[in-house]
C-alpha cells in the first residue's frame, strides 16, 4: 500500500490540493451566496422571499452532478469554463442552497423573547435583527453549517465527472492504472478522512468557544 | 415524432427514472433499517461495542459516496464479492446512508428527553421495555422530517452510479444527448425537472410533518 | 470462506464455465459511435466491436458443439480491465489497443480492428497535422484512461493537455472550445466526425494501434478458442460483413482498405 | 393628574380566539397598578398591548398621547417611553451585563458613551450588581438576571413600565430581591408601573390599585386595600383563596 | 416499625463534584417526610438515589431490605416498590392518560387487563379526572397531568412514593389540586411519602418530620411542629424567611 503512494505521490498530493482548493473556494462562495439566499428567504417583501425561496428549492432538490454538468457541456461552450470551474461553481450553487436552510433555522431557534427583549427596549427591527437576534443565529447554525461543510468536502469529488483532477479523479487515473482498487482508494480514503477530520476538529472548537458565551 | 424526445428516447428515459426510483426505494429500505439498529446501539452505549460502531460510522460518513461506490464496485471483487451495476450502487448506497440514517435517529433517541426514561425506568419497566414502548416511538416519530431530507439525498445521489455504468436517469440522459449535441439543454431540463418533481413531493411531505408534530 | 472461493475462481476454466452457463459474458463500450454506443430504442450497446463479440461468441458455440448466448455489460474505458480482472465479464471487446502493458496484465487475441491515433479538429482549424500542434498555445483532448494521451506527448510535447472521462465529452469540449484537437484512435474520430458536422479528422494516423480482443490471464482455453472462432469469422467472410455494414457509409473512408 | 394609559372599548383577537373583551381602563401617570387573575384570563396580552407587541382590532388606546392602535403611530418612539420586564427576562444572550443595558440608549438616543457608561454604571448599583458588568447573561442567576431586566428597561428612562410575572421563572429564594427592586422604584420615582404577578403580599403592599381579570375581562377595577378586604365577585374571591392558601 | 429507607454514611459526587455528604438518615414505613433546602443543596439528588436513579459511591443505602448500593440488586424490582413523581410530570407522550397508568402494571405486573383497567379507572376517579381517559398529556393542564402523574406511580402499588417539587412547575391555581390529593394519599394510606417542596404551609399540615438540606448536608432533621416553631440552624432560619415572606 506504501508504494502506491511512493509511486504516485506527486499525482496524489497535486488531487489533494485541488480538493482542498475546490473545497475552499466553495465554502467562501457558498457561505456568502447562502446568506444572501437565507435573507432573501426572511425578508419582508413578499416577492424577494418567493425569488429567496424559488432558488433554495431549485437547488436542494436536483443531483450535484446535474447542476455541475450543465456548467460543464452546455454553458461552457458559451463561457469558456474548464472542468474545475464547473465542478466547484455547482459546489457553490447546491451547498448555497442547504447553508441557506441552515441559517434560516438558526435565526428560527433564536428565543422569540430575544426580538420581543430588544423591541420593547425600543430598538427598531432592523437594529433588533443585525445586533441580537442575527449574530445569536449565526451561532446556533455553527454545527449544522459544520455539516455542511464537511459535505462540501465529500462533494467535491464531483469534479472527477468533469476531469477537474480532484483527488478522486487521480485515484480513478492511477488504480486505471495500477489495477490496484482496493489499496488506492483505501489511501484517497483516508486523505479525504484527514480533510473531514480538521473541519469537524475546527467546528467543535468554534461551537466550544462560542459555548462558553452563549449557554442555551 | 423524433429529436430529443422521440417516443424511444422518452421510453428509454422513463426506465432511468423506473431504476433511478428503484434503487432508491431498496436503499431507503436497507440503510432505515439497518440504520435504526445503529442508531439504537450509538444512543446505548454498550460498552466497546458502542465505541467501534462508532469509529466505522464516523469513518463512512466522512468519505465521499462516490469513493465507496467506487470501492464497492471495483474493490470489493477482490475479496471475491461480485456485484453488477446495480447491486454495487444499491450495496454503496445502503452503507453510506445507514451511516446517515443511525445519527437522525440516535438524535431523535437524544431529543425525547431524560424525563421519558426516567418516567418509565421509576414505575419499574426495565430498559429495553423503555426503549421499546416508551423512547423509540416518539424518536422515530421526530425523526421523520429529517429521515426524509437524508432520503432526498439519496434519490439524487443515485445519479453518482453514472460512473460505474448504471443505466439510470442522468446516465440515460448522457446517452441521449450523445447522440445530438442539440439534445443537451432539453435534456438537462427534463431530467431537473425529473429529479426536482421527485425530491420536491418528498420535502413536501416532510414539511407537512414538521407542522404536523409541533 | 472469501479466500478460497477466490482460489477456486482463479483456477476455473473459463471457457468450461461459459459451455455449462451457456451465457459469455462480454465488456463492451456504452458509449463509442461504431463501436459500442448504446441505442435508446434497445438500451442495448450496438456497434462493431458488439456483432464481432457476437459472432465470435456464435461460432465458439458451432466450435464446442453447444449453445452460447453473449451478454453484454457496459464498460468505460476506465473500468474495462479491472472489470476483467475482477471476473466480472469473462471477454473485452470495447476498441482497446493492445500494448505490452496491459498484455501483462490480460491476454489479448490477435487484432481485430487496425486502429491507429490521429486527431480531430473543427473545419477551417489552422492544425492540419500532428506537428502542427506541438505549441503551447493549443490544447489538446483526450479521453481519460487511454493511451493516447501519452503517445500524443512524444507527438507535441509543447501542447497542453486536458482529460473527459469520455467521448461524447471529448467532443463537447472541442465544439466549446476548451480544447483545438481531439486525440485518439482515428475509428472513435471517425464516429465523432459523422456526428458533428462542424468538424473533421486531418493528417494520416501516425501510430499504429491495433485493437484487440481480451481475456483474463490464466485462460488459455478461452483465449484460444476466442482467436480460432475469430478466424472463422474471418475466414467465412461474417468479418467483412460486419466491416461494411458499420464503416461503408464515413465520407473520407475507404472501407475496403479495413477489410481482410 | 391625567390618565397616561387610557383603553376605551377594547377588544383583542387572536384569529378567532377573542382573547380581550371590551376593556376600558385608565391608569394615571406615577400610579402603581397590579393586575391579577388565573391563567389564561389575557393579563399578559392586555400588558402587551400597550407598548405594541400586540395589535388591537376594536376599540382606542391611548398611551402617552400617542394612539397604539393608529398605523401612524411610530412604535419604535412609544416604546422608548414604555419599558417591559418578561417572565423569562429576554437579556441579550450575545451582549455582556453592561452592553445590554447600554444598547439601546446608544442606537436609540444616541446617549454619548461615557454618559451612557455611566448612566448604565449608577442602574447597576441600583439593582445590587455592580460586579457582575463583565459577565454574559448565561452566568448569572436567574433574580440577578431579572433585576438586570430591570435596569435595561430603567435606562431608558421610560415614563411606563410594564412588568410580566417578573418572579414566576425564579427559585423561591430569588424572588425577594427582585421583589425589593421593584419596590424601590415604585416608592422611589415618579414611574408609572403595570405589574402582572401572583405575589399578594408584594400587591398589597406596593400597588395602588387591583385589577382583576378573568376570561379577557376586567371583573374588578378596586383600590388595594378594598380589593383584598371585601373583592366582589366570586371569581376573585375563589382565585384568592386558591392562591394564597393551598 | 422499622425503618424502610435507611442512608449510612452516603456519599454521592458527579464526577469531581461532591452533591452528597455523609448522610444518615432513616425513615420509617408510612411516614411523610418533607425535604426543604435551597436550590442546588442536594433534595433531588437525595430523592434520586432512592430508587436508583442516581448511584452512590460510598456508604449504603437500603430500602425495603434490598442494597441500592449493589450491583446485585435488581432495580426494575425495587423501583416497583418505589414511585417517583417529577417537577415535569414526565408522562409518556406517546399514551393515551388510561395507557399511560396501564402500561406498568401490564408490562412489570402482568396485570390482567379487565383488572388493571378497574383499577386504572378507579385511580383516575381518586384524582378526579375520569374524564380525561383517552386524551394525551398534551391536551391536559399542568395540574392534571401531575396528578396522572401520581396515579400512575400508586398504579403500581408501591410502598414509597418520592415527590420531587410536584407543584413548582405548575401555575398557582393549579397547585392546590395536586396537594390536595397528596394530602389524600398521606392521611388515608399507609405509603411512606418523601417529597421534596417548597410548599410550607403543606408541609406544615401534612409531614410528620422535616428534613433541612443545604450544600449536599443534613441539616435538620425535627419533627414538623418543633422546625417550624424553632428551627435551629441560622440556614435554616433565613432560608425559611426567604420563602415565607418576601
Ligand atoms: N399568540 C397567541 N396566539 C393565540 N392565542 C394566544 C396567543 N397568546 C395568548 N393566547 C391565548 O389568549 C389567552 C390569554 O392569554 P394570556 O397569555 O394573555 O393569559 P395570561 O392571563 O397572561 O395567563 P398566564 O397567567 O398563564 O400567563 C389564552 O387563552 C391564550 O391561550
Ligand atoms: N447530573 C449532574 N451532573 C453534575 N452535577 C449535578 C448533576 N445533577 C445535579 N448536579 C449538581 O448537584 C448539586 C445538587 O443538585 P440537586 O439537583 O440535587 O439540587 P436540589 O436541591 O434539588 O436543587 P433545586 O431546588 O434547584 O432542584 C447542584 O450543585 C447541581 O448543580
Ligand atoms: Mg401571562
Ligand atoms: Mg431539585
Amino acid at each position: 500500500m506504501i508504494d502506491i503512494f511512493t509511486q504516485n505521490w506527486q499525482t496524489i498530493l497535486n488531487g489533494f490540493w485541488v480538493t482542498i482548493l475546490s473545497s475552499v473556494i466553495g465554502l467562501v462562495g457558498s457561505l456568502l451566496l447562502g446568506t444572501i439566499f437565507a435573507l432573501l428567504e426572511l425578508a419582508p417583501s413578499r416577492s424577494l422571499r418567493i425569488i429567496g425561496t424559488a432558488f433554495v428549492e431549485f437547488f436542494r432538490n436536483i443531483p450535484l452532478l446535474v447542476i455541475t454538468m450543465f456548467f460543464y457541456v452546455v454553458v461552457s461552450s458559451s463561457f469558456k469554463i474548464g472542468g474545475f470551474w464547473s465542478g466547484t461553481i455547482g459546489l457553490i450553487l447546491y451547498t448555497s442552497a442547504f447553508i441557506a436552510e441552515c441559517l434560516r433555522g438558526g435565526i428560527a431557534s433564536v428565543d422569540a423573547g430575544q426580538m420581543e427583549g430588544a423591541r420593547s427596549n425600543g430598538l427598531t427591527y432592523t437594529q433588533a435583527m443585525t445586533h441580537i437576534v442575527l449574530p445569536q443565529g449565526f451561532r446556533l447554525a455553527i454545527p449544522s453549517l459544520g455539516n455542511q461543510f464537511i459535505n462540501l468536502v465529500k462533494n467535491s469529488s464531483i469534479l472527477s465527472f468533469v476531469a477537474g483532477f480532484d483527488l478522486m479523479y487521480q485515484a480513478n487515473v492511477i488504480s486505471g492504472a495500477n489495477l490496484d482498487p482496493f489499496n488506492t482508494y483505501i489511501i484517497v480514503g483516508i486523505l479525504y478522512l484527514l480533510i473531514t477530520a480538521s473541519v469537524s476538529w475546527v467546528v467543535k472548537r468554534l461551537e466550544n468557544r462560542i459555548g462558553k458565551e452563549v449557554i442555551r | 415524432m423524433s429529436g430529443a424526445f422521440s417516443t424511444s428516447n422518452v421510453q428509454y428515459l422513463l426506465k432511468g427514472l423506473g431504476v433511478t426510483v428503484g434503487v432508491s426505494i431498496i436503499s431507503i429500505i436497507i440503510s432505515f433499517i439497518a440504520g435504526s439498529v445503529l442508531g439504537i446501539i450509538l444512543y446505548e452505549k454498550v460498552p466497546y461495542f458502542t465505541k467501534t460502531v462508532r469509529l466505522i460510522v464516523n469513518t463512512i460518513r466522512n468519505l465521499p459516496l462516490l469513493l465507496i461506490i467506487f470501492f464497492t464496485y471495483f474493490a470489493l471483487p477482490k475479496l471475491g464479492v461480485e456485484l453488477n451495476a446495480f447491486s454495487a450502487t444499491v450495496f454503496a448506497m445502503s452503507v453510506f446512508e445507514a451511516t446517515m440514517v443511525a445519527e437522525i435517529i440516535r438524535g431523535g433517541l437524544l431529543s425525547v428527553g431524560i424525563g421519558q426514561t426516567e418516567g418509565a425506568l421509576s414505575t419499574g419497566m426495565n430498559k429495553v421495555q423503555t426503549l421499546w414502548y416508551i423512547i423509540l416511538p416518539q424518536a422515530l416519530k421526530r425523526s421523520i422530517p429529517p429521515l426524509i431530507s437524508q432520503f432526498i439525498s439519496l434519490v439524487k445521489d443515485t445519479s453518482l452510479a453514472t460512473a460505474i455504468v448504471l443505466p439510470e436517469l442522468m446516465f440515460r440522459s448522457q446517452v441521449i444527448y450523445g447522440q445530438n449535441p442539440k439534445y443537451m439543454v432539453p435534456m438537462f431540463i427534463t431530467i431537473a425537472a425529473l429529479y426536482f418533481v421527485v425530491n420536491y413531493s418528498l420535502s413536501l411531505l416532510a414539511k407537512w410533518f414538521d407542522k404536523r408534530l409541533v | 470462506g472469501i479466500n478460497a472461493q477466490k482460489q477456486q475462481l482463479k483456477g476455473t476454466d473459463k471457457l468450461q464455465t461459459v459451455k455449462e452457463t451457456h451465457t459469455m459474458r462480454w465488456g463492451v463500450k456504452c458509449d463509442t459511435r461504431l463501436f459500442g454506443l448504446i441505442d435508446p430504442k434497445t438500451g442495448e450497446s450496438q456497434g462493431f466491436d458488439v456483432d464481432i463479440a457476437r459472432a465470435v461468441t456464435a461460432q465458439i458455440a458451432k466450435d464446442q458443439g453447444t449453445t452460447i448466448k453473449p451478454e453484454f455489460t457496459p464498460v468505460t474505458t476506465n473500468s474495462k480491465i479491472q472489470l476483467l480482472k475482477n471476473n466480472q465479464v469473462d471477454a473485452v471487446a470495447a476498441s482497446m489497443t493492445i500494448t505490452p502493458e496491459r498484455a501483462k496484465v490480460v491476454d489479448f487475441t490477435k487484432s481485430y480492428f487496425p486502429a491507429g491515433q490521429s486527431i480531430l479538429v473543427k473545419k477551417g482549424s489552422p492544425v492540419t497535422s500532428i506537428r502542427d500542434l506541438n505549441n503551447p498555445k493549443y490544447t489538446v483532448i483526450g479521453i481519460m484512461g487511454t493511451t493516447a494521451l501519452d503517445t500524443m506527448k512524444k507527438f507535441a510535447p509543447n501542447a497542453k493537455v486536458i482529460a473527459m472521462p469520455d467521448n461524447s465529452q471529448a467532443l463537447s469540449a472541442l465544439e466549446s472550445g476548451q480544447g483545438d484537437a481531439i486525440t485518439t484512435d482515428n475509428a472513435i474520430l471517425y464516429g465523432l466526425a459523422q456526428q458533428s458536422h462542424d468538424t473533421q479528422v486531418v493528417g494520416k494516423p501516425f501510430t499504429n494501434q491495433p485493437y484487440g480482443l481480451a481475456v483474463n490471464k490464466g485462460q488459455a482455453s478461452l483465449r484460444k478458442a476466442v482467436d480460432r472462432a475469430l478466424q472463422e469469422t474471418i475466414d467465412n467472410g461474417t468479418y467483412n460483413r460486419l466491416i461494411q455494414k458499420w464503416f461503408s457509409n464515413i465520407p473520407g473512408l475507404d472501407w475496403r482498405e479495413l477489410t481482410k | 393628574m391625567s390618565a397616561i394609559i387610557k383603553f376605551k372599548d377594547v377588544d383583542k383577537y387572536y384569529g378567532d380566539f377573542h382573547a380581550l373583551h371590551d376593556i376600558n381602563l385608565e391608569i394615571d401617570a406615577g400610579e402603581t397598578v397590579v393586575l391579577i387573575g388565573p391563567s389564561g384570563s389575557g393579563k399578559s396580552t392586555l400588558l402587551r398591548t400597550i407598548n405594541g407587541l400586540e395589535t388591537i382590532q376594536k376599540g382606542s388606546l391611548v398611551v402617552d398621547g400617542a394612539d397604539v392602535s393608529s398605523s401612524q403611530t411610530n412604535l419604535n418612539q412609544l416604546r422608548t417611553d414604555v419599558g417591559m420586564v418578561f417572565q423569562h427576562f429576554n437579556l441579550y444572550n450575545n451582549k455582556t451585563i453592561l452592553e445590554n443595558i447600554m444598547l439601546a440608549p446608544r442606537l436609540v438616543l444616541k446617549r454619548k458613551p461615557e454618559e451612557n457608561e455611566k448612566i448604565a454604571q449608577q442602574l447597576l448599583k441600583r439593582v445590587d450588581l455592580s460586579d457582575q458588568a463583565p459577565k454574559y447573561p448565561a452566568q448569572l442567576s436567574g433574580g440577578q438576571q431579572q433585576r438586570i431586566a430591570i435596569a435595561r428597561s430603567l435606562a431608558m428612562d421610560p415614563k411606563v413600565l410594564l412588568f410580566d410575572e417578573p418572579t414566576s421563572a425564579l427559585d423561591p429564594e430569588m424572588v425577594g430581591s427582585v421583589l425589593s427592586v421593584m419596590r424601590d422604584i415604585a416608592k422611589n420615582s415618579d414611574m408609572t408601573m403595570l405589574v402582572v404577578t401572583h405575589e399578594m403580599e408584594f400587591a398589597q403592599a406596593v400597588a395602588d390599585r387591583v385589577i382583576f381579570m378573568a376570561d379577557g375581562r376586567i371583573m374588578e377595577d378596586e383600590h388595594t386595600d378594598t380589593f383584598f378586604a371585601h373583592p366582589k365577585s366570586e371569581r376573585a374571591r375563589k382565585f384568592l383563596s386558591q392562591v394564597e392558601h393551598h
